[in-house]
């Protein structure tokens, strides 16, 4: 059933009704998120697989499955407001520990982020187990090795982390903009590495005993 | 006043010292339950009950040295890094109560609060950002797969080729090899000395008399030179093995003369 | 989420639109055709499987999959002109051995020819393989058997062969003569007569490797 090189430039591309179906059939199919690189080796020659998967979300919407995107790749889910249904297929997971949700989700904010970065974050050293649980789950997995003395391996998060939490992207990660925007996503080095400022009295402090209710301005309170 | 009612040391007449105390004491009670000191801490800076961008970090570290204190009159065994904490937000609190040194070097007093105060933040928001996460509609819970995917077959076609030209050489090579066979399979003209010791064998026995050896060649091999070449040399050989047995005599009475066998009794 | 009792009784079924939404997610995320029985046990009281199942498989029709009944029960399948997006086919095109090649010339050449007469030119014995190969590639057939005791079966070459090699007919094979002229009958092996075989067919060819001299053992069985 292959095609020939020949034929490949013989034929043209099907009609993009026809390649929807195409793609529709295709993602039916398969379980996993399928990348656009995928369906374009599986349709014939020519075919526009972006422009066919914009119409087959439109499709879909409101129905009972929908077309999700999964970072580069696409899968048709059943509509979330219809879990209710769904109990004889609620697949039983481990319960995860707090530690594991805790580093996933530094992982999926801070990403790539190396273990010595998550135990900077969370105060305590990753156990082993926790990283490799999240491993396992393919939630994870490892990402370049951060160009740094010593090298250390970095983690990012999977396809098959944002498959399991319906995100588009990780970009897509609830408060990621908030947060960036409140400085906390930034790697901030504790003090002592650099020079101390020299105009350290001027924020002299500022968290000292002052009632609760002034605390929030951070400005007024310099006197001691 | 009221905190003379709490047991260990009074320092602070403050009534939020009162407060400290409790949650210190709370925090006691399930100190296993904390994934270390900065967990203690995050616990400890909301009973503040302000933004974790305002908190006291005076206040915090003085809450947090009471709960050690609390978990040293019980007795009760801390891990290491909590009292390294200690440790540090001690030093802390002194540089943070006494006036900077000039000649110090080193981050201030207050760069080092600060980080504290953005250790604890961060902190809290990837503990909400994680509670988010796990709120979202998950697969396999609220979101579901194809149940029965159909996955991609991969089948594998070999196609055989062979050209007009293999099949001929394929041929041409057998017929090569017969070729050769005249060389070994020409056997029209040759009498094997086996053919010829079968054909004397029943022979000899009834030979009483000395006999050319000539009569004992088979039918038809004496008009073609060759062919009698053949058969003459064969028997011979069949004569002198069957001589070797003792199943016959041998004699030529002269160089190149005939050769005559007798059989023995 | 799942409705108590009570409540079933107190609200009315969903519209069928709904229902029909909530058909497409169970049949979608079950791992087995789904009856009629099931799906009124999944879905809210009151609901009309039948109905919204009809209004489905219209709403699937001509779609790159549809709603298809198996058995008494219900499951979303490929549209069957789509199955070829289903496989993936790799073709591999390998040389058909040389035992397989000179048996095939010598059908070619001899037909109607028995396996015995096949095994005494070639020197040594026909594999059922190499003979299944052929008959599989419907480049040789069965002939009339041999009027000869025994009724041993005759091969002969087949109207596939034919177009295969671009024959008319088993007479437009080149002659000896021709071969010879060609260059292919010198006793030296043709060029091209491929090494890379060899060692495959060691055992189906075990003549053909040996020096010349060593032939002479062959042959003489032949004689008597």
């Amino acid at each position: 059933m292959t095609e020939s090189a020949d034929s490949e430039s013989l034929f043209e591309a099907p009609p993009l009704a026809e390649q929807e179906r195409m793609v529709e059939a295709i993602l039916f199919a398969s379980a996993a998120p399928v990348t656009v690189g995928e369906l374009h080796a599986r349709l014939p020659h020519g075919c526009d697989a972006p422009a066919a998967l914009e119409q087959l979300v439109k499709r879909y919407e409101g129905r009972g499955v929908r077309v999700a995107r999964v970072g580069d790749a696409w899968a048709i889910r059943t509509a979330a407001d219809l879990a209710f249904l769904m109990t004889r297929e609620t697949v039983e997971t481990r319960k995860l520990s707090r530690a594991a949700i805790e580093t996933l989700a530094i992982v999926a904010y801070h990403q790539p982020v190396t273990r010595a970065e998550i135990e900077e974050i969370r105060g305590v050293s990753v156990s082993k187990g926790t990283i490799e649980q999240l491993l396992d789950l393919d939630w994870i997995k490892l990402g370049q090795r951060r160009q740094t003395p010593g090298r250390p391996v970095t983690f990012v998060v999977t396809r098959g982390f944002l498959d399991h939490f319906g995100l588009g992207s990780p970009r897509d990660l609830p408060g990621l903009k908030e947060l960036r925007a409140a400085g906390l996503l930034e790697s901030t080095p504790p003090p002592g590495d650099g020079a101390p400022l020299e105009d350290a009295e001027a924020t002299d402090d500022m968290f000292e005993r002052s009632p609760p209710e002034e605390e929030t301005d951070h400005a007024s309170d310099d006197t001691a | 006043m009221s905190e003379d009612f709490i047991e260990g040391p009074a320092r602070d007449p403050d009534p939020d010292a009162v407060a400290e105390r409790l949650a210190a004491e709370a925090l006691i009670v399930d100190v296993d339950g904390f994934e270390g000191p900065l967990d203690v801490l995050l616990t400890l800076a909301r009973t503040q009950k302000v933004d974790l961008r305002t908190i006291s970090v005076l206040q915090l570290a003085r809450q947090y040295l009471m709960f050690v204190e609390k978990a040293r009159e019980l007795r009760l065994e801390l891990a290491a890094d909590y009292l390294v904490m200690a440790a540090w937000l001690a030093f802390l609190k002194s540089r943070l109560l006494l006036p900077p040194d000039p000649e110090e070097d080193g981050p201030s007093a207050e760069d080092l609060a600060a980080h504290l105060a953005f250790q604890l933040e961060r902190l809290e928001a990837m503990r909400k950002a994680a509670a988010r996460l796990m709120a979202r509609d998950q697969l396999g819970r609220d979101v579901f797969a194809r149940g029965e995917p159909q996955g991609l077959e991969r089948s594998r076609r070999v196609v055989w080729t062979a050209t007009l030209l293999d099949l001929m050489q394929g041929y041409a090579r057998l017929r090569t090899r017969d070729d050769f066979r005249p060389f070994v399979m020409d056997r029209d003209g040759v009498f094997t000395m086996e053919e010829a010791l079968e054909r004397l064998r029943p022979l000899i026995g009834t030979v009483a008399e000395w006999t050319d050896l000539t009569a004992f060649l088979p039918d038809g091999w004496n008009a073609d030179p060759a062919r009698r070449r053949s058969a003459t040399a064969s028997t011979f050989a069949a004569t002198l093995e069957l001589a070797k047995n003792g199943r016959l005599d041998l004699r030529q009475a002269e160089t190149f003369g005939p050769i005559t066998i007798r059989g023995r009794a």
